[in-house]
């Protein structure tokens, strides 16, 4: 928290992660002012020194083994500290807590499209709240993108076909930077938007701001309707498909023997791919919705399975979002400008 | 290195000797190749599994290595020939390794969280 | 011989010997057909050159762009044509070939005592092999550029753009087998052509650096090759090896395309750190400190190369413990870098120094070089690539390593051996000036360039906030110099063919077979074959110690 | 030319070949010591070249693997559709044409000429079969459209026969296809919405009302949809993928064997002039480790293409 105050050669620190980032890089910045130190040091005293006008004659030494294990195994060192260090934040960086507020983020060229789980929509805007674990479930509907926010030092890849996530904790309201940094076609730098950090009470009266949508999972209960996902998957005991409710985020056993862990793309992958991974017990009958749904709506129908979790043994997805959601039923969705 | 301070090209004969294979050895390796792709086919119908995990791909892989060393061997004459060509074929391999298992690393962690 | 250090002065008047390779013959013909490697190195050295230039104005109009926040010079599209084209230009017809190509190709015969490459007939094929793989290039600049980044990432490349991606990557995979064949005759040569008595631990380091980057060139290029053929395959008639619509991995593209491009990094720099070694020790008339962990160093990036290069890809969504294999052997593919810098540094030591330009070049190298692969290791580091990739600072790094390091180790090696390639000495004063403002230069460039990656600001962008505007004026400021830092050495170096100085055989007074023959060489390189009888880097008897 | 001082290499031209018997040992080039040094070194190139081929085809390899582990029950089905009959007999043909290769560098060892062009046209009469079974295969790829692409169909459930498929469309020959195939492949701008009914976002949507600020075309949402018809999207996905996989690497396999051809002429061109001799056959001797290499591609080949998953098992 202090650097920002005295240099001026670092972004704004508005998440928890970002000063752990910055210790790094300042680590590394003496690291590097202290080995190009060195080595300009020596190279200019030697060849000043020993210029031939000074030193006609060299003296011709064969090498030394002792310095080449020195100079081997003190970067060695170092360089293992950075990589322990690094690595460390990296896992932190990476692994999202259990407890946080989830949003989904759909990338297309050359826009970010946002859909909180209460219901509302925004185009290349992102409230938060402030003090509050945030995790992005993305996902593109073209190219690769990468959602980049420098004032949090986070930044993660969104791909075609694949969940990604991302997640941070904002910890100083106020408005940031967000840019696509993966070169996406013609208006790249044009996919750019804000990361509009506000105290809670203010993010719950944006929430309830906008016009009548329903939440996600609600939205995805209609489609698991419309798409005839309940005449199999009826939760009744004899239905073709298997009971979805308490599926999400728990160990399925396969066809085939293996087991997975039922998250995001794993229920992403059954609608588009059934036969990849028949769960056991139950024929590969169910069709592919290949080319049927687009990148928003399965984001519902996920949400909608994922809502089934919260609500074990009930068929209606009433109850929308995680269970961490601090907003359970808002009405409204907030309108994009 | 000291043992071998002369250039290849120095040592009298260095791979200039050259082995003739006898007509009845390649006989043989083909005959072992036929074989082995009889063998490739026939094991391909069965189903080989040990604790429920299905032995059909290493079983198959294992033949095509066999036969290709054989060939390698044989038909390339590289049981005769320098250590150098031994080495280049190995590190053929050895990068084709590199590649391919440094890759799956990749794709088979994903899942773990 | 390599005892035989001449007490020449270099004040004496010499005279051009009357034969030489260059007047062995005047016509077109016996250019184009030419399968003297010395001859087929100057054929490579122009038409490098150009690409240089070509990619050097694309290089301009980028920062021209970028002098004001707004996108209002170039279109967006023609922008990214812009560092598309730089980028491509730069990599695959300039830098790649650059040293291996040029000197590589003129020097290694003679310092390993051969009449020429193991397979001249190839080294000429692989010219016109590289002309041809360049032609499509520029073809495909000429009629509309391409605009994927030169990383061709699908599925922009595969299905989204819609610019020239297949004239693009059938011309690098072309120009990619020229390469292919260069390291193969070199592997060979280095193997089956050494002079009598010319043993491993004889050969110049210039050589070991050579053998090293030859190994990435056939083992590695032969991968991206395939890779861009399916990826022509897939955009011209829709097969799906990467596209995401079928259920394909646009990461395994990007595992494909590093598996050659990040060892591909180390083709243009051994090169050039091979040229650094031949040029310190030269001009601190001493011999090299640590000849073997030189030697080695080179081989050992060369083969811990292949192992690292998902560092590219930290955060494109690969396994969290893929990433921390890669960088881990990331972090140990700095150590022999590591290696080579102190042992460059601990050579002046003691030695009899002169500040000649091919010197100071290696000082600019050993300098940069050391920022570059330093900030290498911010990149490397899991947790803060994060923050920096996809950023400004990997322009800089990069531009770190390849401009301030490679570059500037091909024009120290275009003029250490200018005077043997040519007979005539370069003019001293317009080379320092120049070097020094390609130093001056390309720090002001690349330097800013750094804060702005921290500070956020995304590559590949075409307009940017105004808060940064400062730095990018700084850093197109800088660009200019660089420019004209570049355009210098072409006009003395053109003037001194016909106005420089006569240099003799060995005007540097520098040990190493190619120093013995005449400057420039006759067509056979050596009057008789040499006989090796001493070590490299003899300057004369081992006296003290450290 | 380069060569002033010698005579001999004058006539060697860039590109072709030369054609000159002059001299003592006619092979022997200027810039090496001995015969034996030229050997050596043409051997090394040779493997040097091999290895590289190594590398080549094994990024086709290491897509094989991600895509095969990942969609394995696609593979196992499309893998069904190719003839065990076939593969088995190509694999026999092609690893006796490793034999007569062999015995033509074993002929050509002991200096007999006649006996090394035989056992060359041997081998080439071997590839031909290859070749040509290779032929009769990919057109019956063709004509039930498992050739990736716009028109791919692909759905082993319906017993081969594709549900899309109209009558019409089964009964095109293979030239028509092949048209269909290559304007369509071809003259298709990827990203251009198709006439396919399935073109995505087909079902309702609801809450889909979000309005895209301007600059953005408006309406259309979601990513271009895979160009051709609605048989490519119903097809088992991942099954498109090991089509493609198997053209691509059978189809550079082909490439080679075809180059290989073309330089068996060359040699036999050259060994009815009598280049060839014991004490002279680098360039039998290379091209017959080409060979070899390219019958151990189809050794992996084989059982990675054919043979998946033929015990129906998981
Ligand atoms: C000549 C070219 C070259 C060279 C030599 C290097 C050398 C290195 N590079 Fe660089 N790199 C590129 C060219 C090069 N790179 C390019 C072109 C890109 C971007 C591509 C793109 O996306 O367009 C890139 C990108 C890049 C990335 C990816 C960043 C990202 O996309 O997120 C990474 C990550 O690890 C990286 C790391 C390294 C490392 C660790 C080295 C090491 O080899 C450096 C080793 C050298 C030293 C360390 C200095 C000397 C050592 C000392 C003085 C002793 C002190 C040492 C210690 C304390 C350890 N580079
Ligand atoms: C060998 C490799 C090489 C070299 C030598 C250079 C040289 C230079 N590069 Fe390059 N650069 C790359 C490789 C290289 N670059 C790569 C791989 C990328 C990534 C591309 C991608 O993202 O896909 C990149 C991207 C890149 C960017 C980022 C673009 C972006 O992300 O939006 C920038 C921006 O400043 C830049 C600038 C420069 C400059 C100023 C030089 C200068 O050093 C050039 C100086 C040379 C000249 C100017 C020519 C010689 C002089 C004259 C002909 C005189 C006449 C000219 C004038 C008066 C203007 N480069
Ligand atoms: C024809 C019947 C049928 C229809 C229609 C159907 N499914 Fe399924 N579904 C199944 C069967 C059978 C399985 C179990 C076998 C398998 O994994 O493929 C399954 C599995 C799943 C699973 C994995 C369940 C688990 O416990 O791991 C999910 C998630 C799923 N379906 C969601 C959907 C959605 C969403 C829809 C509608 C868009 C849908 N299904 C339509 C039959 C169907
Ligand atoms: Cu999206 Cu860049
Ligand atoms: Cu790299």
């Amino acid at each position: 928290m202090m650097f920002s105050k005295y240099l001026p050669f670092f972004p704004d620190q508005a998440s928890t992660i970002a000063w752990q980032v910055d210790a790094l890089y300042l680590f590394l910045v003496a690291i590097t002012i202290f080995f190009t130190g060195l080595v300009a040091a020596m190279v200019l005293t030697f060849s000043i020194k020993y210029r031939k006008e000074k030193n006609p004659i060299a003296t011709q030494i064969e090498g030394s083994v002792p310095l080449e294990i020195m100079w081997s195994v003190i970067p060695l060192g170092i360089a293992m500290v950075i990589y322990v260090w690094a690595a460390i934040l990296y896992f932190n960086m990476e692994r999202a807590p259990k407890q946080a507020m989830e949003i989904y983020v759909v990338g297309k060229q050359w826009m970010w499209k946002v859909q909180h789980p209460s219901g509302p929509r925004e185009i290349n805007q992102l409230h938060i709240p402030v003090d509050q674990n945030v995790r992005l479930t993305m996902i593109s509907q073209d190219v690769l993108h990468s959602f980049s926010i420098p004032e949090f030092r986070v930044k993660h890849e969104v791909l075609p076909g694949r969940y990604t996530q991302l997640w941070f904790n904002a910890n100083k309201t106020g408005t940031y930077h967000l840019f696509c940094t993966q070169y996406c076609g013609t208006k790249h730098s044009g996919m750019i938007g804000e990361i509009i950090v506000m105290e809670p009470a203010m993010y719950q009266a944006w929430l309830s701001g906008g016009s009548g949508e329903g939440s996600l999972a609600s939205n995805g209960e209609k489609l698991f309707t419309s798409l005839g996902c309940v005449t199999c998957h009826s939760g009744q005991s004899g239905a073709r498909g298997p009971n979805l409710a308490g599926a999400f985020g728990n160990p399925v056993k396969l066809a085939d023997g293996r087991t997975v862990v039922a998250d995001e793309n794993y229920v992403r992958e059954s609608i588009l791919n059934p036969q990849a991974k028949i769960v056991a017990g139950f024929g590969p009958i169910m069709p592919t919705f290949t080319g049927q749904i687009n990148e928003e709506s399965l984001i519902q129908l996920v949400a909608y399975v994922k809502s089934l979790q919260a609500e074990k043994q009930t068929t209606t997805g009433a109850v929308a979002g995680s269970t961490t959601n601090p907003n359970p039923e808002p009405k409204q969705g907030k309108p994009t400008k | 290195m000291t043992a071998h301070q002369q250039t290849e090209h120095q040592q009298p004969h260095h791979e200039s000797v050259h082995h003739i294979g006898s007509l009845f050895t390649y006989a043989l390796i083909f005959g072992a190749l036929l074989i082995g792709t009889g063998l490739t086919v026939w094991a391909a119908f069965q189903n080989i599994e040990v604790g429920g995990i299905s032995l059909n791909a290493p079983i198959a892989l294992i033949i095509a290595t066999v036969k290709a060393t054989l060939v390698v061997l044989y038909f390339m004459h590289v049981k005769d020939s320098s250590r150098l060509t031994k080495i280049t074929v190995i590190s053929g391999v050895f990068w084709l390794g590199i590649l391919l298992t440094l890759t799956m690393t990749d794709f088979l962690t994903r899942a773990w969280h | 011989m390599s005892t035989a250090v001449t007490d020449v002065v270099v004040t004496e008047t010499h005279v051009m010997p009357e034969e030489h390779y260059l007047n062995a013959d005047h016509s077109l013909k016996s250019w184009l057909l030419t399968q003297d490697h010395k001859r087929i190195a100057i054929l490579y050295m122009l038409t490098i050159t150009f690409f240089f230039f070509v990619g050097g104005i694309m290089a301009s109009l980028v920062r021209l762009e970028l002098l004001t926040p707004a996108g209002d010079l170039l279109e967006s599209d023609t922008y990214n044509k812009a560092f598309t084209m730089h980028g491509v230009m730069m990599i695959f017809f300039f830098l790649i070939p650059s040293v291996p190509a040029t000197l590589g190709n003129f020097l290694i015969p003679m310092m390993i005592g051969a009449k020429d490459l193991a397979f001249p007939k190839i080294n000429l094929l692989s010219w016109y092999i590289f002309v041809v793989g360049a032609c499509f290039g520029l073809a495909a600049m000429i009629t509309g550029g391409v605009d994927t980044g030169w990383t061709f990432y699908a599925p922009l490349s595969t299905t989204y753009s819609n610019t020239n991606v297949i004239l693009t990557a059938v011309g690098i995979l072309i120009a990619g087998f020229a390469s292919i064949f260069t390291g193969l005759n070199f592997i060979v040569t280095i193997h089956k052509m050494r002079a009598p008595g010319q043993t491993w631990f004889r050969l110049p380091l210039f050589v070991w650096a050579h053998y090293a980057a030859s190994i990435i060139m056939v083992l590695g290029t032969p991968v991206i090759a395939i890779t861009l053929i399916l990826v022509a395959l897939e955009r011209g008639f829709h097969i799906g090896i990467f596209d995401p619509r079928l259920g394909g991995d646009p990461i395994l593209f990007q595992h494909m395309f590093w598996f050659y491009s990040h060892p591909a990094v180390y083709i243009m720099i051994l090169p050039g750190m091979g040229v650094i070694s031949e040029v310190v020790t030269t001009f601190s008339h001493k011999r090299i400190f640590g000849y073997k962990a030189i030697a080695f160093s080179s081989v050992a990036i060369a083969v811990f190369g292949f192992l690292v290069w998902a560092h590219h890809m930290f955060i494109a969504g690969i396994s969290m413990y893929a990433a921390l294999i890669f960088s881990l052997i990331s972090f140990l593919v700095a150590i022999p870098s590591a290696i080579k810098v102190f042992n460059w540094s601990a050579t002046l030591y003691k030695g009899s120094v002169r500040w000649n330009t091919p010197m100071l070049y290696a000082f600019g190298f050993i300098g940069l070089f050391t920022i570059g692969g330093l900030t290498g290791l911010f990149l490397a580091a899991l947790g803060l690539d994060v923050h920096l990739t996809e950023t400004y600072f990997i322009v800089a790094h990069f531009h770190y390593v390849m401009v301030g390091g490679m570059v500037l180790a091909y024009l120290c090696g275009i003029h250490h051996w200018w005077p043997k390639m040519t007979g005539r000495l370069y003019p001293e004063l317009p080379a320092k000036l120049s070097a020094l403002l390609v130093f001056v230069g390309f720090n002001l460039t690349f330097m800013p360039q750094f804060i702005l990656g921290y500070l956020g600001m995304p590559r590949r962008y075409h307009s940017y906030p105004p808060e940064w505007q400062v730095l990018n004026v700084l850093s197109t400021a800088g660009a200019s110099i660089l420019a004209i830092g570049f355009l210098l050495p072409m006009l003395y170096l053109v003037w001194s063919l016909k106005y420089g100085q006569v240099a003799g055989p060995n005007p540097w007074e520098s040990t190493g077979l190619e120093w013995e023959t005449s400057s420039p060489p006759p067509s056979h390189n050596f009057h008789e074959t040499p006989v090796v009888t001493s070590e490299p880097y003899n300057y004369g008897e081992k006296e003290g110690e450290v | 030319m380069a060569t002033r001082t010698d005579p001999e290499v004058h006539d060697v031209g860039a590109h072709g070949h030369h054609a000159g018997d002059e001299g003592h040992h006619p092979r022997h080039l200027h810039h090496f010591d001995t015969m034996d040094q030229q050997k050596d070194a043409s051997g090394l190139g040779m493997w040097v070249f091999l290895i590289q081929e190594v590398m080549f085809f094994g990024g086709l390899f290491c897509a094989y693997l991600v895509y095969r582990n990942r969609f394995f029950p696609a593979f196992g089905a499309a893998s069904a559709t190719l003839s065990i009959e076939l593969g088995t007999f190509n694999t026999v043909v092609l690893i006796g044409s490793s034999l007569t290769m062999a015995l033509a560098v074993n002929a050509a060892q002991r200096g007999l000429v006649k006996r090394l062009m035989g056992f060359i046209i041997a081998t080439m009469i071997l590839g031909t079969v290859f070749l040509g079974v290779k032929v009769v295969e990919y057109s019956q790829k063709f004509e039930k459209r498992e050739i990736p692409g716009q028109n791919f169909c692909f759905e082993p459930q319906g017993g081969g026969r594709c549900a899309g498929v109209s009558e019409a469309q089964e009964k095109e020959t293979i030239p028509d296809l092949l048209k269909r195939y290559m304007t369509g492949g071809l003259g298709h701008p990827p990203g251009e919405p198709s006439d396919s009914a399935l073109a995505h976002g087909a079902a309702s949507i609801p809450g889909e009302t979000v309005t895209t600020p301007e600059g953005h075309s408006s309406g259309e949402e979601g990513p271009p949809p895979l160009p051709g018809g609605s048989e490519r999207q119903r097809s088992m996905p991942g099954s498109e993928i090991y089509f493609s996989l198997y053209f691509a690497m059978t189809g550079m396999h082909a490439l080679h064997m075809i180059i290989g051809m073309g330089l068996m002429l060359w040699l036999l061109y050259n060994a009815h002039k009598g280049m060839y001799s014991a004490a002279y056959y680098t360039p039998i001797e290379n091209f017959g480790l080409y060979w070899h290499f390219v019958d151990i591609v189809w050794i992996y080949l084989f059982p990675l293409l054919y043979l998946i998953n033929r015990h129906g098992g998981h």
